[in-house]
């Protein structure tokens, strides 16, 4: 089904590209072919080959086979400093920034490099940087260390490093996953004005609403092989996820028909501070999902560390089933039946060297083992299996290592840790970050059915359909402080923009 | 342009190592009042040359890759091979040839190592625990090392000395040997090399995120291999150089030196994780424990006390600059939250 | 889905080298390695720094190391033979020698705890940590001692080091019943799975609710109680204790845990690999001395050969296996 | 120091115990009869074990081992442990004994370490001989170039002679956990203490006064660290061979009128002793101490009997005597004493 343009008007043509990793076949003959001056939207499902297939053509990986075209010339071997040279710039998913060094270093590195300087000379360095982060109009201190940098900064840093002079195709691999909506729409916007300068874009996303937005063309991935390549104008946004996951999904179970179950008040924080956030109150029943949306840095991700016992509090109350508690460590919230879904599943989350099992179990220990703290390794393996199939999680083995897995797989491993504990107070922070939208999906359904269930849930997210789709009720959170509150019936899309903006 | 930023100093391990320095230098002083006298100063400098130099390597390592535990061997190795080699050829020039010598042999050990790390991508402390005992079979084993007069050349460069001062009040002298010229040289070029080439940035780029590295165009291999090639030519100088200094090649001396040298190296502010640690700090950790080790006679600390005082020292200096670089995480998650 | 295999291949490759030295020992040295003496010389010795080995693994599993095992096994060491000189007069019964064996435990545990403590709580890396209390240890050590031999350890004592249990020397059987209790602990236990989790993601054990500094600290105390069983065993078997004594077993016990198959980041290891690794650094060493004309310096040479040749071979075999697995499917 | 001398004190009684203890399983342990052997002398293996192989001193040692071995065809080695550390030289011991050596000659790095091993040596009916171990008590004979205390006091009076028998002094030993060092260090103390009023051991007279930590450079650190601390002081001893080169340097660059005397190889120390900053070096031909063990060694084998006054058969041996302390102590009068008169005298 692949489309190929003509010779003239391609700036890239990869041809039947494979590529595996230690008997994981990543890649089994894609082609992609980018015409010159468009926005191209690479999409498909968590671990189907997006980013394998971008680090093949930025020179990372050397392909198993198959060919490479940049501008009607062929690449046999492709090198990093070759793509760049190419004028191939890539935004990479993790950003690829050096933490531990300057902001003007990690702005000037690639394009020094690329033109073979052996000498570092500090005001060509300024020049560069100062040119890059122009392009965005993006503010930060050039002299800063990246690792005291917020996340959307990093990711600006990796845009604005991308934008330099000669970049002809600038590959993004999921640019928007740490930027607010607002930031989202500067991105746009640059992308837009890079595009009348006839760059072209290659874009990697699983958020519709952005690949509808931007795209004049798609390519869709499943397992390492094409689905379709078309025109965006030619595809419906059913149409899109159906290639992406080869299902049908049942859109009629939406929130609106969710069956209500709320019950008694199971969580109540009155007045609550800590470092980060200031005088937070709500409540929260059984069978109630409580969104709490913020942007980043808005004391989100604090209010949540401060339910499970991570932050202190320097004031206020936390009021469970009608007893104040205090939460001085995790395991304490753990007893009293409170859960944690971390924001970031890679550092906070997964052990990844370590077995599925073993993740998934880690919090359930002290029931599986004896009194004298003896692992029952049959019931480990019982407890794993119930949530790995429970949970869908897609593995051959669940003695692998959790690395082995893709994102939403792994996502669904720390969820499945935490449901393991039966909490009566479920927190998610980010529960579909990076997530593709089958999985998404998956999550979605099973957090409405934990809440129908009787489990009191709160959705920290930035993501507004999220919360429209789950939520029952939602509260905005602004620089620390709670700014407002939206009911079930108001919980749409425009509320939410208005009351955050 | 850029102001004097106290707050940014505050924040600096370097800074703490210094103000550490100072206190201690202070008390030396008040207990024996021979702290601060020229030919003590002397003696420190003379005393520091050797474990500075050592600790260019373990900067140079753990900065790109990880803990190297192996240059003390090389050291040893090449510096016996050079001599040996030098009289054997009956040898009787400029020590720099010597030098030469020794750093090809030191640097063939580093790329044996170098090779090892990059072709297979093992931890560098395992690489580099199991190559030291190599060398250390081959020379004690293959080739039986015993103590050995030096060949000319050296013995002239070690009978040459930079600087002699005599403090006037006591009447004591004390000279700074020429080793202490190749080691403000090694420290000249390392830092030029760090701070104005692009390999030397690479150093710290693949040692912030490798990755990232390779992605940006780095030739992560080549610079990787280049740092243990140079860590071997490196320990192969500090092996010279310690041979001169005693005026004999003492083959059983340079076991055994890594761990104080890996210890002032992070007390230095230099990260484990990799990426971070300066040449100013790496010079005053050493300074710090030398100084420490060299002024406990003169503070009156009995013998049998002596360990215990340093173990002491050890512990305390690093859980400083442990919990300071924790605060300092800290502070900066605050100064975070306040530009939000 | 496949089933898991019970026994890792690193173990099976240590035990495939092990079989080749002794099969090589056996047939250039027969008269003098196959030898009931010999071999009970040879689980003697290693049963001293084949302990400390152990609880060098299990600190490496958890994310750190233990430099201070030797020392701390001198200082107890010295302490019980100290305490068991003088109260040796002035008792009838061997009750003051348990009790010397007690305190001797304790302090062990207390060292190990203050170790676990610099790396928990003061969060210094644990490379320095025990640089630092080696040096500490050693110097009480040497302070307590003023630096001389500790000996004339009653012969109740000493006798245990001598005594063979179906010619098995007492200290071997230690050895055994430590690694098995160890293995237990590390592979079947809470506690024992908690620390690879914080050797592999300390920062993911916080959210998991899993005490951190409590794993650090039993994980250190444990290395610790078993430098100073291994402290007490050589008291017995040399009748005496002092403060340097096998300072050459520090470097060593890291290559025991390495070779054992314990990745120095964490995470990674298993207590009957050291124990392997153990016996195979025993037979080189034991091999080594049955050649008048090899320097005993060439065991080093032989012993960095054999763990990065160990190293390497595991990493071929891995890779060829990768590929086959990529062929199948 | 008091404790300490109690102390080895109940060593002692407690080795007696044990001798009687062993006595009753069959023999006299320590009797050198027992230990005749029925095997022809060209059968014999006579192991010498040294402290640590590649050091100058024990290579000089291999040299009197050798010519031992081809003077009399007895099978002679020589090993030493892969480490200097006492633990290793345990482990050198226990191999030797498993493979049926005739005769263990051990230069102790730790006597203490080493008893259980030697025990064990002597009840399989191995003969035991060492040197430098005065204390050493499992064993048949150590045969010394003379006593500890002899030997303390000979380098004291040496440099009491050499300054004047007044003014202040310091001892270096390697570390405080070398036993013989320690030895001679408090030896020369104690002498000092009763013939010498007029001089005096710096730091109130603690023992040792520094570490050299068996490296020449430490040991040149430290004592310029204690010469800038004590600008008065006019005599240095160590015992260890690091230490004279490394106080002799500090003591040449300070400029100082300070006597060193100390033990050494004559070829080690020529330029200082040429130079006169060490006044005197005192030691004993380590070639002569690897004869004389395997010497003794071969004779008990053969089952010859060596008393007082016997004759070993080479200088400074040739009529030696015997001290039952600890053990039963053959001294020689083979000191040497070098200066710079002799120096060029002696090669190695
Ligand atoms: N370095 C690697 N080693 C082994 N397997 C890998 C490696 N990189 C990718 N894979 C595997 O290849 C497949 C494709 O991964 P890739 O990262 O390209 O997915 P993706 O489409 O970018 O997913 P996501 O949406 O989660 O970013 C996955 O199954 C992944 O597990
Ligand atoms: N006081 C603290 N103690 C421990 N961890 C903290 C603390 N403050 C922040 N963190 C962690 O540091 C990380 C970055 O914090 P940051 O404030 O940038 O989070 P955020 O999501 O951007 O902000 P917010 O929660 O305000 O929206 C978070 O993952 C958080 O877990
Ligand atoms: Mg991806
Ligand atoms: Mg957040």
């Amino acid at each position: 089904m692949g489309r190929y343009g003509d010779m003239m008007s391609n700036i890239l043509c990869a041809k039947g590209i494979k590529k595996s990793f230690d008997g994981v076949h990543a890649l089994k003959g894609v082609d992609l072919t980018i015409n010159k001056g468009e926005i191209h939207c690479l999409a498909g499902e968590n671990g189907c080959g997006k980013s394998t297939i971008i680090k093949i053509i930025s020179g990372f990986y050397r392909p198993d086979e198959g060919a490479i075209e940049v501008a009607g010339k062929g690449f046999p071997v492709m090198t990093p400093t070759q793509a760049i040279k190419a004028g191939i710039q890539v935004i990479y998913q993790d950003f690829s920034v050096f933490p531990n060094l300057t902001v003007l270093e990690n702005l000037a590195f690639n394009q020094v490099l690329a033109n073979k300087k052996r000498l570092v000379n500090k005001k060509e360095f300024r020049k560069i940087a100062e040119e890059a982060v122009k392009k965005i109009n993006f503010e930060v201190d050039l002299d800063a260390l990246v690792e005291t940098l917020p996340v959307a900064d990093k990711q600006l840093i990796a845009i604005s490093r991308a934008l330099l002079d000669n970049a002809k195709l600038i590959i993004m691999d999921e640019p928007t996953t740490a930027l607010t909506k607002k930031e989202i729409k500067r991105l746009f916007e640059i992308i837009a004005a890079l595009k009348k300068n006839g760059v072209t874009i290659l874009f990697v996303s699983h958020k519709l609403d952005e690949v509808f937005e931007i795209s004049d063309s798609i390519t869709i991935l499943r397992n390492g092989e094409n689905v379709i390549s078309c025109p965006t104008s030619e595809i419906t946004e059913e149409k899109f996820a159906y290639y992406m996951t080869g299902r049908h999904f049942d859109t009629a179970q939406t929130r609106k028909n969710m069956k209500k179950n709320i019950g008694a008040k199971m969580l109540e924080v009155k007045n609550l501070s800590a470092p980060g956030f200031e005088n937070v109150s709500f409540e929260l029943h059984k069978g109630e999902i409580l969104g709490v949306i913020g942007q980043l840095g808005s004391g989100r991700t604090e209010l949540s560390l401060a339910l499970f016992g991570l932050l202190k509090p320097t004031d206020g109350k936390i009021i469970m089933e009608g007893k104040e508690v205090k939460l001085p460590n995790v395991n304490v919230a753990h007893k009293l039946g409170i859960a944690l879904v971390p924001e970031d599943r890679l550092t906070e989350g997964l052990f990844l060297s370590q077995s599925i099992v073993k993740n998934i179990t880690v919090c359930r220990m002290d029931e599986l083992a004896s009194s004298i703290g003896i692992l029952s390794n049959k019931k480990s393996v019982e407890e794993s299996d119930k949530w790995v199939k429970g949970m869908g999680v897609v593995t051959k083995n669940h003695e692998l290592p959790v690395q082995t897995l893709s994102g939403g797989n792994q996502q669904k491993v720390v969820l499945g840790r935490w449901l393991a504990t039966t909490p009566k107070v479920l927190i998610l922070n980010g529960p579909t970050v990076g997530v593709d939208i089958g999985a998404k999906y998956d999550i979605h359904n099973l957090l409405r059915k934990l809440a129908e269930e009787g489990m009191a849930i709160i959705v920290v997210s930035d993501d507004a359909e999220e919360v429209i789709e789950t939520c029952n009720r939602a509260i905005i959170m602004r620089s620390g402080y709670v700014t407002g509150e939206i009911s079930e019936e108001a919980l749409s899309r425009e509320a939410l923009a208005l009351a955050s903006n | 342009m850029k102001k004097f930023d106290f707050k940014k100093i505050l924040k600096h391990t370097e800074f703490y190592v210094f103000v550490i320095i100072i206190a201690l230098s202070l008390i030396i002083q008040a207990r024996s009042g021979l702290f601060f006298a020229n030919n003590n100063i002397v003696d420190l400098l003379r005393s520091l040359i050797v474990p500075s130099i050592y600790a260019l390597c373990a900067l140079l390592a753990f900065v790109s890759t990880g803990p190297d535990v192996s240059f003390p061997l090389i050291a040893a190795l090449s510096a016996y091979l050079a001599i040996i080699v030098t009289k054997a050829i009956g040898y009787t020039g400029s020590a720099f040839l010597v030098f030469i010598f020794a750093i090809i042999f030191g640097m063939v050990m580093g790329a044996l190592n170098g090779w090892i790390i990059v072709k297979y991508k093992f931890p560098s402390l395992i690489v580099t625990l199991g190559t030291s005992s190599i060398f250390n079979g081959i020379l004690l084993g293959a080739f039986e090392a015993g103590r050995m007069d030096l060949p000319q050349p050296l013995e002239r460069l070690g009978e040459t000395s930079l600087l002699t001062v005599k403090n006037a009040r006591t009447g004591l002298g004390s000279s700074l040997p020429m080793t202490f010229l190749i080691m403000i040289g090694l420290y000249i070029i390392t830092y030029l090399v760090l701070n104005y080439t692009m390999v030397g940035r690479g150093v710290y780029a693949l040692g912030g995120d490798e990755i990232s590295a390779e992605r940006a165009g780095f030739n992560v291999k080549a610079i990787r291999f280049g740092i243990f090639v140079a860590n071997g030519a490196i320990a192969a100088i500090a092996g010279v150089c310690y041979s001169v200094m005693s005026m004999r090649y003492l083959p059983t001396e340079y076991e055994g030196g890594e761990m104080i040298v890996i210890a002032a190296v992070i007390l230095g502010g230099t990260r484990m994780a990799g990426g971070v640690g300066t040449l100013k700090g790496c010079i005053l950790g050493t300074l710090l424990l030398t100084m420490v080790s060299n002024s406990l006679i003169l503070v009156g600390i009995p013998v049998s006390w002596q360990r215990v005082f340093i173990g002491v020292i050890i512990i305390i200096g690093t859980a400083i600059s442990a919990l300071q670089s924790y605060t300092a995480g800290r502070i900066k998650s605050k100064v975070k939250k306040e530009a939000a | 889905m496949i089933k898991a295999k019970k026994i890792d291949d690193n173990i099976v490759r240590l035990l495939i080298i092990l079989t080749a030295f002794i099969m090589i020992a056996c047939v250039t040295r027969p008269a003098n390695f196959i030898q009931l003496g010999n071999f009970q010389t040879m689980v003697k010795q290693m049963s001293e720094y084949g302990l400390m080995a152990l609880g060098v693994g299990i600190c490496m599993i958890s994310g750190g190391i233990d430099l201070s095992t030797v020392y701390i096994a001198n200082l107890t060491g010295i302490i019980a033979g100290m305490m068991m000189q003088n109260m040796a007069a002035g008792s009838n019964g061997n009750g003051y020698i348990y009790l010397a064996i007690l305190v001797a435990l304790l302090v062990g545990a207390i060292c190990g705890i203050f170790n676990g403590f610099l790396v928990s709580y003061l969060r210094i890396p644990a490379m320095l940590a025990t640089l630092g209390s080696y040096q500490l240890f050693m110097g009480i050590a040497i302070v307590i001692s003023h630096g001389s031999t500790v000996s004339g350890i009653p012969e109740a004592y000493t006798r245990f080091g001598t005594t063979l249990i179906a010619q098995i020397p007492v200290a071997f059987i230690i050895f055994l019943l430590v690694t098995i209790v160890l293995s237990f602990i590390i592979s079947k236990t809470k506690f024992g799975q908690r620390i690879y989790l914080v050797g592999t993601n300390a920062q993911a054990v916080k959210f998991a609710g899993i005490k951190y500094n409590a794993i650090i600290i039993r994980a250190y105390m444990i290395s610790g109680l078993i430098s100073a069983i291994a402290g007490l065993v050589s008291l017995a078997r040399i009748n005496s204790a002092k403060a340097d004594f096998g300072s050459s077993y520090t470097m060593q016990t890291i290559l025991i845990a390495v070779l054992g198959g314990v990745h120095p980041d964490g995470g990674f290891g298993s207590i009957p690999g050291i124990a392997i690794a153990v016996v195979i650094l025993q037979i080189l060493s034991s091999y080594l001395n049955m050649f008048p004309n090899i320097s005993n310096y060439y065991r080093n040479l032989i012993w960095g050969f054999v763990l990065i040749a160990v190293l390497i071979i595991n990493f071929v075999i891995n890779k060829r296996k990768a590929a086959k697995l990529r062929k199948m499917s | 120091s008091q404790e300490g001398g109690s102390a080895s004190q109940e060593t002692a009684t407690d080795g007696r115990e044990e001798t009687t203890g062993s006595d009753s399983a069959g023999g006299d342990l320590f009797d050198p009869a027992n230990y005749k052997s029925s095997k022809d002398k060209s059968e014999w293996t006579i192991a010498v074990v040294t402290k640590d192989n590649t050091a100058n001193w024990f290579k000089r040692m291999e040299i009197g081992v050798n010519e031992f071995g081809e003077e009399t065809g007895i099978n002679v080695i020589q090993k030493g442990p892969a480490n200097a550390d006492a633990a290793s030289q345990v482990q050198v011991i226990d191999d030797l004994i498993n493979q049926g050596v005739d005769a263990l000659c051990v230069v102790p790095i730790d006597p203490g370490a080493i008893e259980a091993s030697l025990k064990t040596a002597m009840e399989k009916g191995i003969v035991v001989v060492t040197h430098e171990a005065s204390n050493q008590k499992n064993t048949l004979f150590d045969t010394e170039a003379f006593t500890a205390d002899a030997f303390g006091a000979a380098l004291m009076d040496a440099l009491a002679k050499d300054m004047g028998e007044t003014g202040k002094y310091a001892l270096m030993v390697a570390y405080t956990t070398s036993t013989t060092h320690m030895e001679y260090a408090n030896a020369q103390k104690a002498r000092q203490l009763e013939a010498y009023p007029n001089m005096e051991l710096i730091n109130d007279g603690a023992v040792p006064s520094a570490e050299s930590e068996e490296s020449i450079d430490t040991a040149y650190e430290r004592a310029k660290e204690i010469l800038k601390a004590n600008p008065d002081l006019k005599g240095f001893t160590g015992v260890a061979s690091t230490d004279c080169p490394g106080i002799a340097k500090a003591v040449e660059e300070l400029g100082l009128d300070v006597k060193v005397v100390g033990v050494g190889t004559p070829n080690e120390f020529k330029p200082y002793v040429e130079s006169g900053t060490i006044s005197t070096i005192k030691l004993w031909d380590p070639k002569d101490s690897g004869y004389i063990m395997c010497k003794v060694a071969s004779m008990i084998l053969g089952g010859e009997k060596i008393s007082e006054g016997a004759d070993l058969g080479i200088e400074g041996y040739n009529n030696v005597s015997i001290v039952e302390g600890d053990n039963k102590c053959i001294i020689g009068e083979a000191d040497l004493t070098i200066t710079k008169d002799n120096i060029n005298d002696y090669d190695f």
